[in-house]
């Protein structure tokens, strides 16, 4: 089990991620980095501006566990994602003008308009879909993963879910299937201490969720889900596992939201200074900037000019988004069920 | 009298009738997710768990079939739960629980127990949170025998039907549309019920009757003051429970008025204007209508994200209006 | 033609189809409990398991909420697996993954997956199962957009609408009364299949309209063979499908016959017969009704252990002769 | 955890039942391990007969397990059973005569004849009932003990599940939330090897499901199953646990049914082997006899005796059941809701 403690050690003998990845690729995990942390600020503020409606749910402050989950998976893998979803998906590779789009309701965006956040999804580059019901991705990755066994595929598929999502029965029905039909699966609890309002100490009768992996006899795995090398190195591992197909494994990636659970929070169940702790002393973003700082990977100057980037895909993103069209609502019965040629 | 004109929120008035409950019966306590210090995801149960603490206030995993059970089971051995789901989408984890359990384990064991258990239901859509999120499956829980199943449209009827179900021994499955939350009305103070299995005649008239549920109910009188200027002059009921039904109240409107249209958001197909079209159709009212008897219901679709969309997956107001001008005049 | 003579039972030709199938296409696989070396609850998938291994016929662990969502996700990811539920009252633990998961997936994503799923659910009582085996449960999945959902009454429909199911490319839910898996009929050899969407004429008749549903078909025919040697000529129409409802040829036949009675098993109130009875009602069959809609559909409670009792919670003969009678000669 | 050895160390030194139990209390399990399996014969018999329809799942064989928890349970403490209850049922209390009524569906039985075996329940000893759902009882029990906190009641609650119940989402929801609000309830899992037809190695990712409990954070007990003496202490251990506030106790009792699973069952999943050792070298009711004598606590006259009256018990049971009225077609409708008065 990786620890904060494992990391620093590792400094002096490379982690895992400086001897796996190039240092283009790095560059490029930092700049998703900023992407999800950008798209999800300027959704938030079109659903300020009233661009938006519905609901949200920002996953800010988890990016390093969407990115180091995601860094080892092919194109063709596949995921289920959460309520909490648009990290995951664009690491997965989603475009944000279309994720904007779809937030706007536009016939552009990744559903069509017909799903908004909680629905993001981008089937082309392997996501399944977020999912409104807690837990529902669980069994549905798994059924993916035995897709990839009967046909040979080889794809792995990967289940994101949060530390509330554990205690419905059908993580624990999931894993035990997957277990015992040695599924290409991995199973990735994104803990962020709490489920709504519902602290896992409240929730849940085990201190770490990992520990409920010997339920099932699959490694349970702990990661700082807010350091992206650990979470990548556990990943990897979980994933040639999978390929190898010796089975599942579950990560616990230990992590946090600096946002409410959603639009409607009064966020009365943290306190201040656990928010400001978490936002000032752990932001993955900032420890992955400094790491390749102190890596010599990327200077002031690169970090800028991937910030800028950034920035322009986001506005960019948001001005196709508006300039999208609406589906017409002649069209409201459209896909209910596969057209027939 | 003064406790008449006060006013409150559908929210507040469910809290007061919980409240009240809990102050008078100490085996009364509230389950669900979230609805302890976060106050429950539509702040119904609001700073309840303040007053009565977390004993009575209890905050669950996220484990819905689970709690359904424990709801179950403790309601059979002598406590009275109120059970709230977050969503009533959400209930379809616990089906189990409550179709073949709590409306089934009197009937089963030859009257030897009952399950006084109340289950709350926010449900229907209009709040772009998508298919899952805005569904409205009251019809489900109408078809099954054991239980009883209620929507109340106003503050004051989900005062009184809420206080009514707490002192039913048996299952109730309350069906709460979440726009009504933030409707204001007159809600009296103190202890009162309104019966669950009557329906209620919000506007009488003589031309047309539309029986309506839920949300329907505001939207349907909207359309009938609407028509009273163009003459016609409708009848609106509030059918408020959908198992019992109160079939007689609706037969007696249709033999006046001879003309019948149901409006409703679930689903069209199967929803509880099939069983209100039907148990008038083999009614001795038959013989009064004048005309088919219409629907409307939701789109044969999920709901969908687009609020535009979203909008017209259900009844509005224009097409209540249009649906019973046709009908009233006879129009096909 | 000997194919045609060839007699299956109910439950060898769903056997038959799946093999067929398997044969075919090698996407096709079954998941249930119990359905390997078991042979399935009703010995419907028999010795499969020897012909097509376990690797396409999956015993699962007891788990029916996960094991539909892996049916679900191997669905939209390019298997055809068939799901068997031991009893359909199971059903009560899946609905999560039924309506919010594989109805719905498509439309929440705007058309990029379809979810070729197929699911079967023995149904209904006459076992002395009691409550908790013996539910028909049809009606809710009937109300619920994304999916089809039918009730084969014949070996011959049992085996071509399968594969029909089989072969169609969104979830389809295939509900078989348990007590006709031993029943026998003509099955065609080979690949065939028996449209969904499509109800059948089983016995053309001009007086009264019956239309009923699986088990109930063959009570009806044997209630209108027993009234035509009084006279009453009627025409005993096979739903066959719940979602979508083919209401045309049921308005075609009581423009026809001008009286309509709905014979189902399941709870009456919310049943079938309740669409069926509203679909008429609001059609333009209206004005060629004589008579009211009758339902015959099982009584409002749990279905009891003790064998009489059983028997009159649902539609016999004798009440369906008594009350088509009655409609037919106008006594109310 | 108890284990085969442990029992014969123990007859040195006085195993627990012996410490616990007077030799009146001894011999009055014998001889309602005798009626439990008695009552399941004769039921067995008059199905054949086809005085009793419907179907019926026996756990002879498993007489041990049922009779080892219900022992240390005081007549106010509550069980919700399964579908193989009728040896739960007998063990909290409950007279075969109105069981034997019950299957026949008459006005005596325990539920009118509206339930049958699958529903056999006696409200009044504490047996909230059979369950026609695997694990459909677990939550149940956790209700009722949820009811005994907050009453301050002081019951216990037991829940009887089998080994594929474990495998229910029911199993893990129940169990986390017992143990995070440290109910007094006992988890009785009632190992016999197969879920119907799919052996726990097939269906369960873990060897023992006692294994399950560290995942709650609760005390996992492996016992055997068909030794009483094993099954009453571990039951005796959970239920001080429970009633002194410190919360759930999941306990595996191994053991194995000798009948098929129900009435319609080709036993085509096992070996005529297995089922042949079982049935001659681990028959709890022939251990515990051997033990008693062992012990000098009863005699071959003594156990005729027993054997005796439960063959008149049994006989006079069948006759009051067919001697009873059948429900009055008229009241199919009864209790379906509660009488008002
Ligand atoms: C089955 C179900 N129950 C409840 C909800 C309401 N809900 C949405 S998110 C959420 C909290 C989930 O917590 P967690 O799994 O930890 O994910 P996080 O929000 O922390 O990312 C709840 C209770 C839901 N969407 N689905
Ligand atoms: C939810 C549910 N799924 C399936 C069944 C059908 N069924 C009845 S008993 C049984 C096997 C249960 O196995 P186990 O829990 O080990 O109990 P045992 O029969 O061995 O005593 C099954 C699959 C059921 N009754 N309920
Ligand atoms: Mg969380
Ligand atoms: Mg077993």
């Amino acid at each position: 089990m990786a620890s904060l403690k494992k990391v620093d050690e590792s400094r002096t003998n490379q982690p895992f991620i400086y001897r796996q990845y190039s240092h283009e690729q790095l560059k490029q995990v930092l700049h998703k980095m900023y992407l999800i942390r950008r798209f999800e600020e300027g959704a938030e503020e079109c659903y300020t501006r009233g661009l938006i409606h519905g609901t949200m749910h920002l996953s800010i402050g988890q990016e390093a566990s969407a990115m180091g989950i995601c860094m080892p998976l092919a194109e063709d893998d596949q995921i289920t994602s959460t309520h909490r979803g648009h990290g995951h998906c664009i690491a997965k590779g989603a475009e944000v003008r279309r994720m904007f789009a779809e937030f706007f309701g536009k016939t552009t965006g990744y559903c069509g308009g017909r799903g908004g956040s909680m629905h993001i999804a981008d089937v082309a580059k392997g996501n399944l879909g977020a999912n409104g019901i807690v837990a529902g991705g669980i069994p549905i990755a798994v059924g993916a993963a035995l897709s990839s066994k009967m046909m040979k595929t080889g794809k792995v598929a990967v289940s994101f879910f949060g530390d509330g999502a554990n205690n419905e029965g059908a993580f624990h029905e999931a894993l035990n299937m997957a277990s015992i039909w040695k599924l290409p699966v991995i199973f990735v609890c994104e803990n962020n201490g709490y489920g709504m309002s519902t602290s896992t100490a409240r929730s849940t009768a085990v201190k770490n969720i990992a520990e409920r992996a010997a339920a099932y006899s699959m490694p349970g795995v702990i990661v700082n889900g807010n350091i992206f090398s650990e979470v990548a190195e556990a990943s990897f591992k979980a994933v040639e596992r999978a390929r190898a197909g010796e089975g599942p494994t579950l990560i616990e990636s230990k992590t946090y939201r600096h946002r409410g659970h959603s639009k409607s929070d009064r966020n009365r169940y943290r306190t201040k200074e656990e928010i400001e702790d978490w936002m000032s002393n752990r932001d993955p973003i900032v420890l992955f900037e400094n790491e390749l700082r102190d890596f010599g990977i990327i200077d002031e100057k690169g970090i800028q000019g991937i910030r800028e980037a950034v920035e322009q895909e986001i506005a960019e993103g948001i001005e196709f988004a508006k300039a999208s069209p609406s589906p017409d609502v002649s069209r409201v019965e459209d896909y209910v069920y596969t057209e027939h040629a | 009298m003064d406790a008449m004109v006060r006013e409150l929120s559908y929210a507040q008035a469910i809290q007061e009738a919980m409240a009240i409950a809990m102050e008078a019966d100490e085996r009364v306590f509230l389950m669900g997710e979230d609805i302890g210090v976060y106050g429950g995801a539509f702040q119904v149960t609001g700073d309840l768990v303040e007053r009565f603490g977390t004993d009575r206030v209890i905050d669950t995993p996220i484990s819905e079939l689970g709690g359904a059970g424990v709801a179950v089971g403790a309601a059979v051995t002598g406590m009275r739960p109120i059970f709230e789901f977050q969503f009533s989408d959400f209930a379809t984890l616990a089906m189990e629980q409550i179709v073949n359990q709590a409306a089934k384990m009197r009937y089963m064991l030859g009257g030897e127990v009952s399950v006084p258990l109340v289950m709350r239901f926010p449900a229907g859509s209009g709040t772009g949170a998508a298919a899952q999120h805005s569904q409205s499956l009251e019809a489900w829980l109408g078809h099954v025998p054991g239980l009883k199943v209620i929507q109340p449209a106003t503050p004051h009827d989900a005062k009184g039907m809420l206080l009514a179900a707490i002192a039913d021994p048996d299952p109730v499955m309350i069906f709460e549309h979440k726009l009504l939350y933030k409707m204001k009305g007159p809600v009296p103070e103190g202890h009162y019920t309104v019966p669950i299995g009557k329906a209620d005649i919000r506007r009488e008239g003589r031309d047309l009757t539309i029986v309506a549920t839920s949300i329907m109910v505001h939207k349907s009188l909207e359309a009938a003051e609407a028509l009273a200027a163009e003459g016609i002059d409708i009848e609106v009921i509030d059918l408020r429970t959908v198992r019992p039904m109160d079939k007689q109240t609706i037969i007696d409107s249709v033999k006046k008025t001879s003309r019948l249209l149901c409006v409703y958001e679930a689903v069209k197909t199967l929803g509880i204007g099939a069983e209100v079209s039907a148990a008038i159709a083999e009614s001795d009212a038959f013989d009064f209508l004048d005309a088919p008897i219409v629907r409307l219901g939701g789109l044969e679709t999920p709901v969908p994200y687009n609020p535009e969309l979203e909008k017209a997956t259900v009844p509005q107001v224009p097409g209540i209006i249009a649906a019973a001008r046709d009908l009233a005049r006879g129009v096909r």
